[in-house]
């Protein structure tokens, strides 16, 4: 087994730890703080897989910046333990085994279609240099997706607005 | 002149019905006489066809083609027959007859009423015009809405589940009509009927024999619907006897037509193999409808559900008589249908006006009514006696003749429905008797006042009416000849039975003239088949 | 070198477990949380197949779901404060005035 | 050779709309600080949506890809920039009264409701599933705020988590479809994914996933199970958008996807046959037991959302038959959304009025003896409902032709039955309102209530909404004519 | 100007009588009496005179067949070859037949008017009464002037109308709304045959013209069709005697016709004895080339009538009501008639027809005068004593009642005599139905004895002190007087060459009907000799019977009761009429009832079909409502719903693969 190879199941095993974790912890700052491993550890996923830029996005901005806000809202609300009702029938046992039986199918698929994938830069998988590739990144959000790029500020803008009249208190 | 008449004879109604809306709503008195002269100015419009279209024109008279949508096709073409042409001015007379009758019985909400009336009779004017299939069904869902509300606002305790009824009954119908003229537009390439007959004629093959079956039952189930046929008829008993009196009689005279004249215009025209196919489960229907229609007419202790069930039974007759695919016993059916409407409007007529003295359609309640209203009595056993067939009144011709053509053919058939006569003695009689004769029991039914001048004008014209059609049929046979003779041609191509020869010679040899003649329509339809 | 199904199928776990909390869960912030999760994955997927074709748009899709992620998180913080203002409870269970 | 970092003036000209709609919303954002006159901001925000509808023609007249092919400026998305232009614009109109009647902010409303706008327009127009993802949080996000807009109400927050939950729940699905697309072809551009293999499961389960994510969007059955909530808890002329802009912006895109991707296109049609039976039973057999108005059209919606996949069955069939011609299908589907996006604009607008203040007055008893009291309103409802029912010389009756048309020339005999049987039921519950307005005797209350008010904005939209019903149910060459020009179609093939 | 100008207008003759009944049916109910009678009696009286006319020009004309067509009624057009498919013209016809009837119809019509003057003085609705008998007299001259089938079936139809609203005249009695109702009915179940019959000959030879028809038929050698045999012949026979059956009241039609007794006794003269059910005897004698194709049609016709004859006449043996019994001898006499018929003595059936109209209206007027006296009480068990109270009624009524009994040389006897012999020489069973005709003559005359004895002689059981009997005026017993005369010697028109006479009736019919040859030989025994013997049985018959009621009823006064007693059973079977109504009653008409209220309608309708609909609609509502269930307001249950969506979808892409369904189309 390669180096890789290991650490890539120490993270996966991690990241799958981190989102069991996330489901049966009791407090929701629990499952936030869960959620924050499962993110670490796709960010060195990430790093393994050479996307620098974006595991360190995914440190920075969701880790950090998001899941922050998650929390500050659960300090701010004062969220307790979680009530364990069970008034939904549906999202009990069959609820459950649904979302199983689902996993298990998509995982399955795309199991299986190892050799559909569609490979255009070689086996090797090895993305041109890192350095380089923040650069591509940049040139590719600016000039090729320049239109969508420019759209998420608008929707940026929504999410503020949305924030301020829903949280806003009028006097 | 880019409209002819018979867009003046569609949406005159329509026009006055907005011109209605302008008046004041208050101002009852001049909104009847508005309606009314609208609706008799149309009645004379109506006349105006029989001067317009020659006696013996094929095909249809008077045409006007628009294009209106370009995809699909869809065009505003209209035209009359000897078929249409009728029925027309059978709508035309009775929506005055109508108003004339709610003169003084509708008191709330006059003047929808009366747009309600008028938005009707366009309706059902132009599904008889229409010579567009697409145009018909318009027309067709168009007229329901007037209805239901005719029966909805202006009807009787139960008149909400009466009116849903209908809509839901006549709905589930015309949809599938819809998917069927769909399908007949793809495969034909057009809505126009004369076209579609072209197409349909030229190349047999365009349909396969399920899929004509298919399309024939899409078609005729909505017809049968409105006909209404057994089993699907309970809708009418409930409609009739909610419906205020003009309701009813715009109802069973003029929209259960609409069955039968669409069976004759389009099932029969367009799918003669699977009418043919179809006739002898059709005409078992119809003759269960005749008889059990009666039966059940015989014991309703409500007047009005009463005559409705009759008008199931009628109907059966011309159900019987379209699917006898012979010339005599089709225009039996084209004169029944008329026959009816006047003879059931009538009765129709009558029912509301006892309606309007006591209140009530139970024929406990009435009794030895003959007493007070010598009148009425008279007049309704009039409608009465013209409802079952009395010779030389209106409803003797048409069941005569529908028996007499389905006889030719198919004896069993007319000797089954035959019995319908001897029924709609029963409970006409047996009903006229609880009604009118013996000893009043009700001391209040002693007092009620005989016919008014207003009722007796309408029961005046009623009974004229009846008489002439009864009398003068050739009249108007002689014009719906060409039209029915034109449908028997495009269902029965070959006519083996109706020779000319003014008698039949006996059997060569000796050998015998059976009563049990063979199943000739079955070999025709045979034949039919080995062609394709 | 890591096999990408390898990443596939981690994060069609991952997905499905997301899935799982979804419906798990009773807190309304948790259960947002477990989107966030299920987006999570899809990042996960989007990266490998980045590294799979060796195109960098993969890449720039992960960077735009996590925009949205955020924009997302606004709102939807924004709405939980709504919601637990009015009513004083988390629980997505006891928010059924809409019903049948 | 890298692409120019600076778009050229003809990529603004394609997405003028969209710009112009995010430039009125900002700009409302700007001043609302500084003006308090909240019709200020209805005349603004109409101006606004006009004004990108209107120029959406320019940005017609300059077909073509934009933006590196992430968009395309065709027929095709001018269509649905004229729908979701003009349905924006009603809904301004009919939102004016409202507000000030429930005493909201206004100026945060119509900003929002033109990002939402401009949301459905990039989803009309999207070549690239990125771009068409961006599109749809934008409007999902706008809308998610605008269903809790009335803060005070509980009903409303709770429609917004819902929308919020389920819809991000269903974002997940649609993205992570997107990812597999994307593992499988290597691209995310609508036209280049012809070089995936068709027969991959990956792309299958791609496509299955978005499919899934739009479904929600459009409320198919069984994901149609928010809509009923939503809807009834939203402010009603949100409502009224939600059933007409974001329906319709999905369906645009669906119609992308599953007539340019060959992969998705062939036999297909089993999943459309099956979401149509459902969502047209779900709608309509749970439109049968309500009693509050609202929700029985929230339940309509579902119906008629069934109805349009009845066309999608046809055009999913259509492009599995080589000798078809899926063109009439298409044009069905259009044609449905503007007669449907017109007539339930007017009754969520109807509704909206009558609910009056705190919208107390949702059940269909409350509509009981209007068409005494309010003749002008009930007729307009009755039109509606008919037009809803599919009633000859209406909007909805030729909406319902096309489809049936299109499901019979693909052979689709029996889903058009089934559709058929639909019809029926619905008629059922369309008509108990009609009957409850003209045949019921009104409540004490209702009889002793003032008249409803229908202010002038109101009567606008009424009068737009009624008479495009009928303008479309009598003379639909015009549009007909529109949808059917072969480059709106052949663009999409 | 043809020089036969009432032939050319027979149209006139029937014309009158309807211009009477529509003025005084709608001008007459504020007019005094004497003004409606002027317009009846002007009208029935003009009707007869033009009929008069027109016979006199037909003799005139050398008894030309005489045939009009005034206009189409009905017509179908036949568009491919020219002419019509079906025409159905208001053509009349006159020929020797018709001048009998007409002759019968407009003289015994217009007598029983003038008695109606009389008669219906002092009841209410005068007016009515006189417009509904103008009507019947319409109906019964379209009847018998008609020139094709259907036309006849209006007046057929039309006259059965008549008695409908004449039997119903005392709307206010149910039992008498009842009669008419239940004539019509019956009437119409006979009618019911008669169109079916005249369907299926207008399916073989295409015509119901008679002139037409019968010419096909005697012209083109149809085959005879042997017994057992149902050709088209038989089975239309069969059908049109059916409708006879109804009209004239035979087996098992006949129990509408004593019930109609419930209308006015003018009325039960008129229509109930003399001219409307007779009508299917013409029909069948105006049939009779068809019937002449058909031995089953003749032996059915025949036992049918002998049956009848036989059957009413027990059943009037022991009736007490003076009408009732009179209506059962009009049964047994029409049954006569139609025996007659069958064997193919048509012109003794017609003949006994006519004669029939003379005693049997003189009868019923008699009845009537004698009810009159009696201020409406119709039991005989409460008359008696009569003879010397009303002498005029007397005497009339005893000339009719020999008449009736057939004893020579009143009228009643050649006709009788003529179909008896008739009968006898028939091969087919004819030795039975003479026999059993010969038993019906006996019993004849006994209960019409018995009536006059109980009647007019003996002790007067009623009560003098309430019942003021009174002779009637001479407007009633004018007419009894002439019908009386036409009683006696209208008879010998047709007195047989036994007596010397010549036969001028058979000859005259001769004609119209076919003749029943009367072998020079019957029973080895000479022609001459037989039917003396014949005539002498009859005549003896006869007077057997006279004197059985002289002694029961006059010698032996306790006698009928203590036979009644011994006879139990036997004799409640007759008094109930053999319980024919109730038979039908239960057998028929309640199971009929019974099973459309409770299972047509209740269950059916009701249950079935609409309960189907609303089941229908309710499943929906409950499918609707169940489906209400998954909408709980909870979110989690709503993401497990997009999960089972989601596997759905999946499901579907991944694993249908079924081909699309191509239906029903070839293109």
């Amino acid at each position: 087994m390669s180096a890789q190879l290991l650490v890539f199941f120490i993270l996966a095993a991690l990241s799958v730890i981190g989102a069991l974790s996330l489901i049966f912890q009791k407090h929701p700052i629990h499952s936030a703080l869960s959620l924050i491993v499962v993110m670490v550890a796709l960010a060195g996923l990430y790093l393994l897989m050479g996307a620098e830029f974006v595991a360190a996005v995914q440190i920075i901005v969701y880790g950090g910046a998001i899941m922050v806000l998650f929390v500050f809202v659960i300090m701010l609300l004062n969220a307790g333990l979680e009530e364990h009702t069970s008034i939904s029938k549906m999202a009990g046992f069959p609820g459950i085994l649904l979302a199983l039986a689902l996993t298990g199918f998509v995982a399955a698929t795309v199991a299986r279609s190892a050799g559909l994938f569609v490979q255009v830069a070689g086996d090797n998988g090895k993305i041109p240099g890192t350095l380089s590739s923040t650069r591509e990144l940049s040139n590719m959000i600016f000039r090729n997706f320049a239109y969508p790029f420019e759209l998420t500020s608008i929707l940026i803008l929504i999410a503020i607005l949305g924030a301020i009249v829903l949280a806003h208190r009028e006097n | 002149m880019p409209f002819g008449l018979l867009t003046v004879l569609i949406f005159f109604p329509a026009l006055g019905a907005l011109a209605l809306l302008l008046l004041r709503a208050d101002d009852h008195l001049w909104i009847r006489r508005f309606a009314m002269l609208i609706s008799v100015i149309e009645f004379i419009f109506s006349l105006l066809l029989l001067a317009k279209v020659p006696v013996s024109a094929k095909g249809y008279s008077l045409d006007e083609f628009h294009t209106w949508i370009h995809i699909p096709p869809i065009n505003y073409h209209v035209g009359v027959d000897g078929l249409s042409m009728f029925l027309v001015i059978l709508t035309a007379f009775l929506t005055p007859i109508s108003i004339l009758a709610s003169w003084s019985s509708i008191n709330h909400r006059v003047k929808e009423f009366f747009i309600m009336m008028l938005m009707l009779e366009v309706g059902v004017v132009g599904v008889f015009l229409s010579l567009d299939l697409f145009l018909f069904f318009l027309f067709w869902e168009v007229m329901l809405i007037p209805m239901a509300f005719l029966i909805g606002i202006w009807g009787h305790d139960r008149r909400i589940y009466a009116a849903v009824k209908f809509v839901i009954y006549t709905m589930a119908g015309s949809i599938l009509m819809l998917v069927g003229i769909i399908w007949l537009y793809h495969a034909t390439g057009t809505f126009d009927l004369p076209r579609i007959q072209e197409v349909l004629a030229s190349d047999l093959n365009l349909v396969d024999q399920r899929g004509e079956m298919l399309l024939f039952l899409a078609f005729f189930v909505a017809f049968a619907i409105k006909v209404p046929l057994f089993p699907l008829h309970t809708w009418l008993p409930d409609a009739h006897v909610e419906a205020p009196t003009a309701g009813s009689v715009m109802l069973a005279g003029i929209l259960l037509k609409m069955g039968t004249y669409g069976m004759m215009r389009f099932c029969l025209p367009l799918f003669p193999d699977s009418a043919h196919r179809a006739a002898p489960y059709i005409a078992v229907l119809a003759i269960i409808g005749i008889i059990y229609g009666a039966l059940v007419a015989m014991v309703q202790p409500n007047l009005k559900k009463l005559v409705a069930y009759s008008s199931v039974s009628h109907l059966g007759f011309v159900v019987l008589g379209i699917f006898a695919f012979q010339n005599i016993s089709m225009q039996g059916a084209v004169y029944q249908m008329l026959a009816h409407g006047i003879s059931t409007g009538a009765l129709f007529l009558l029912v509301g006006m006892l309606y309007d003295r006591k209140h009530t359609f139970e024929i406990s309640e009435y009794g030895g009514l003959g007493t007070p209203m010598p009148k009425l009595a008279a007049f309704f056993l009039f409608a009465a006696l013209s409802s079952l067939g009395l010779p030389i009144l209106n409803g003797f011709v048409g069941e005569y003749l529908i028996l007499l053509g389905t006889y030719q053919t198919h004896w069993q058939w007319a000797s089954w429905a035959a019995l319908g006569v001897i029924l709609s003695a029963c409970y006409l009689l047996w009903s006229y008797q609880r009604v009118f004769f013996g000893e009043i029991t009700h001391e209040k039914n002693k007092t009620l006042p005989d016919v008014s001048a207003r009722e007796r004008w309408i029961l005046v014209t009623m009974a004229i009416v009846t008489l002439w059609m009864g009398v003068g049929s050739a009249y108007i046979t002689r014009r719906t000849a060409v039209s029915s003779q034109t449908v028997i041609d495009q269902v029965n191509p070959e006519r083996l039975y109706e020779g000319t020869a003014p008698a039949a010679a006996p059997p060569a040899n000796g050998a015998h003239a059976s009563v049990l003649a063979p199943g000739l329509v079955k070999k025709i339809s045979m034949e039919r088949r080995a062609l394709r | 070198m890591v096999p990408t199904t390898y990443y596939i199928a981690l994060s069609a776990v991952l997905f499905g477990l997301g899935v799982l909390a979804f419906i798990f869960k009773r807190n309304i912030i948790t259960i947002f949380m477990s989107i966030e999760l299920m987006l999570n994955a899809v990042n996960l997927a989007f990266v490998a197949f980045s590294q799979r074709t060796g195109k960098l748009d993969g890449q720039i899709f992960v960077l735009f779901v996590i925009i949205v992620a955020a924009a997302e998180a606004a709102v939807g913080l924004g709405i939980i404060i709504l919601i637990a203002r009015n009513r004083q409870s988390l629980n997505v269970e006891r928010v059924d005035l809409l019903k049948l | 050779m890298l692409p120019s970092a600076i778009p050229t003036p003809e990529d603004f000209y394609r997405v003028l709309p969209e710009v112009l709609w995010c430039g009125f919303g900002t700009l409302i954002m700007l001043l609302q600080p500084f003006v308090k006159n909240r019709h200020f901001f209805t005349f603004l925000a109409l101006t606004g949506a006009l004004l990108g509808t209107g120029l959406s023609v320019i940005s017609g007249a300059f077909a073509g890809p934009g933006f590196h092919g992430l968009i395309e400026s065709d027929a095709f998305s001018v269509f649905f920039h004229l729908l979701v232009g003009t349905v924006a614009a009603l809904v301004v109109l009919a939102a004016d009264p409202y507000l000030e009647r429930e005493n909201l902010a206004a100026a945060e409303f119509y900003a929002l409701l033109l990002f939402a706008t401009a949301g459905m327009g990039v989803l009309a127009g999207a070549q690239e599933l990125l771009t068409a993802f961006v599109g749809l949080e934008m409007s999902s996000i706008a809308s998610y705020v605008l269903a809790g807009y009335r803060r005070d109400s509980l009903k409303s927050g709770e429609s917004a988590m819902k929308y919020f939950l389920l819809g991000s729940f269903a974002t997940a699905f649609f993205l992570y479809g997107i990812a597999m697309v994307y593992g499988a072809t290597g691209t995310t551009l609508l036209n280049q994914m012809g070089a995936g293999n068709p027969q991959s499961n990956l792309l299958k389960l791609g496509l299955a996933m978005i499919l899934i994510g739009l479904c929600f969007k459009v409320a198919a059955a069984p994901f149609q199970i928010w809509t009923p909530d939503v809807y009834e808890g939203a402010p009603t002329p949100v409502t009224a958008l939600f059933s007409a802009g974001p329906k319709a912006g999905a369906f645009a895109l669906m119609l992308r996807i599953f007539a340019t991707v060959p992969a998705a296109t062939h036999l297909w049609f089993w999943a459309f046959w099956i979401l149509a039976v459902l969502t047209m039973f779900a709608g309509n057999l749970g439109a049968l037991v309500q009693t509050n108005l609202k929700r029985l059209l929230a339940y309509s919606s579902i119906a008629h959302a069934g109805y349009i996949l009845v066309a999608f069955a046809a055009v999913t069939y259509m492009t599995s038959d080589l000798n078809g011609s899926a063109g009439p299908a298409y044009a069905a589907v259009l044609f449905y959304l503007v007669s449907y996006a017109m007539v339930k604009i007017g009754a969520f607008t109807i509704v909206s009025q009558i609910g009056g203040a705190g919208e107390k007055h949702l059940s269909i008893d409350d509509y009981a003896g209007l068409g005494q009291r309010q003749p002008w309103v009930a007729a307009t409802l009755s039109l509606f409902l008919l037009s809803l029912l599919g009633l000859p010389i209406t909007a909805g009756f030729f909406g319902k032709l096309y489809i049936f048309k299109a499901a019979v020339e693909s052979h689709l005999i029996w889903l058009a039955v089934i559709m058929a049987v639909n019809s029926v039921i619905g008629a059922y519950y369309y008509f108990r309102v009609i009957v409850v307005m003209y045949m019921r005797e009104p409540s004490a209350e209702m009889a002793a209530a003032p008249l409803v008010r229908f202010p002038i904005t109101v009567v606008l939209v009424l009068l737009f909404t009624a008479l495009g019903t009928v303008w479309l149910g009598v003379a639909p060459n015009q549009v007909l004519n529109f949808i059917l020009q072969p480059t709106l179609i052949g663009g999409l093939r | 100007m043809s020089n036969s100008p009432m032939l050319d207008y027979l149209w006139i003759i029937l014309l009158l009588p309807l211009l009477g009944s529509a003025i005084n049916g709608l001008l007459g109910a504020k007019w005094p009496n004497k003004v409606v009678n002027t317009v009846a009696l002007g009208a029935t009286g003009l009707s007869f005179v033009c009929a008069l006319e027109a016979v006199r020009e037909f003799f005139a004309n050398g008894q030309a067949f005489v045939h009009r067509e005034y206009f189409d009624w009905i017509v179908i057009p036949d568009l491919v070859h020219g002419g019509s498919l079906f025409r159905a013209g208001f053509d009349l016809q006159m020929d020797q037949l018709t001048v009998v009837m007409l002759m019968v119809v407009t003289g015994v019509g217009f007598l029983i008017h003038i008695y109606s003057t009389g008669y219906m003085a002092h009841e209410n609705g005068y007016y009515r009464f006189f417009s509904y008998l103008n009507l019947f007299m319409f109906f019964m001259l379209i009847l018998i002037l008609a020139a094709n089938y259907v036309l006849l079936f209006v007046g057929w139809e039309g006259v059965g109308l008549a008695s409908y609203l004449l039997i119903g005249f005392y709307f206010l009695r149910n039992s008498a709304a009842d009669a008419g109702k239940k004539a019509f009915i019956v009437n119409r179940i006979g009618d019911f045959g008669f169109m079916l019959g005249m369907f299926l000959l207008f399916r073989t030879f295409k015509s119901l013209d008679f002139q037409t028809l019968f010419a096909n038929v005697s012209q083109r050698n149809w085959p005879h069709e042997p017994w057992g045999y149902f050709g088209t012949f038989t089975v239309a026979c069969l059908l049109l005697f059916m409708g006879a059956c109804g009209k004239s009241a035979q087996l098992p039609l006949y129990v509408w016709l004593p019930d109609a007794m419930e209308g006015p006794t003018p009325v039960s003269a008129l229509i109930h004895a003399a001219t409307m059910v007779t009508a299917g005897v013409y029909v069948v004698a105006r049939s009779n080339i068809l019937f002449l194709h058909s031995t089953t049609a003749m032996t059915v016709v025949a036992i049918v009538g002998c049956a009848t004859a036989f059957f009413a006449a027990t059943i009037g043996l022991v009736q007490t009501d003076i009408k009732k019994v009179l209506a059962y001898s009009t049964v047994s006499q029409l049954g006569y008639m139609f025996l007659g018929c069958g064997v193919g003595a048509f012109s003794a059936g017609i003949f006994h027809l006519m004669t029939h109209a003379f005693f049997k209206a003189l009868l019923f007027l008699s009845a009537g005068s004698v009810i009159h006296a009696m201020g409406g009480e119709q039991d005989m068990m409460k008359m008696g004593g009569l003879r010397t109270k009303i002498k005029w009624t007397f005497a009339t009524m005893l000339t009719a009642t020999i008449a009736i009994a057939g004893i020579p040389p009143f009228a009643g006897f050649f006709s009788k005599d003529a179909i008896l012999l008739g009968a006898y020489i028939n091969p087919n069973g004819g030795h039975v139905l003479y026999g059993l005709g010969l038993f019906t003559a006996l019993m004849t005359s006994f209960y019409m004895f018995r009536l006059v004895f109980l009647t007019f002689f003996g002790k007067e059981r009623y009560d003098e002190h309430h019942v003021h009997v009174h002779e009637s005026p001479w407007s009633m017993l004018g007419p009894l007087v002439i019908l009386a005369l036409l009683s006696i010697v209208g008879g010998w028109l047709a007195a047989p060459q036994l007596f010397g006479g010549v036969d001028y009736f058979r000859a005259f019919l001769n004609p119209v009907v076919g003749q029943l040859e009367i072998p020079e030989v019957i029973d080895g025994v000479a022609e001459h000799s037989m039917e003396w013997l014949l005539v002498g049985v009859a005549v003896f018959s006869a007077l057997l019977g006279l004197v059985v009621a002289y002694w029961m009823y006059l010698k032996q006064p306790g006698k009928p009761a203590s036979l009644a007693k011994s006879a139990g059973p036997i004799y409640t079977t007759l008094l109930h009429k053999y319980y024919v109504d109730e038979l039908y009653a239960a057998v028929i008409v309640a199971p009929l009832m019974w099973i459309s209220r409770n299972v047509l309608w209740k269950v059916v309708d009701v249950e079935i079909v609409d309960g189907a609909v609303n089941g229908l609609a309710h499943g929906a509502s409950a499918v609707g409502d169940a489906s209400r269930h998954t909408q709980s307001g909870n979110t989690r249950s709503y993401a497990v719903w997009v999960v089972v969506g989601a596997i759905l979808v999946i499901a579907v892409v991944f694993w249908v693969h079924l081909q699309p369904p191509v239906v029903g189309m070839v293109r």
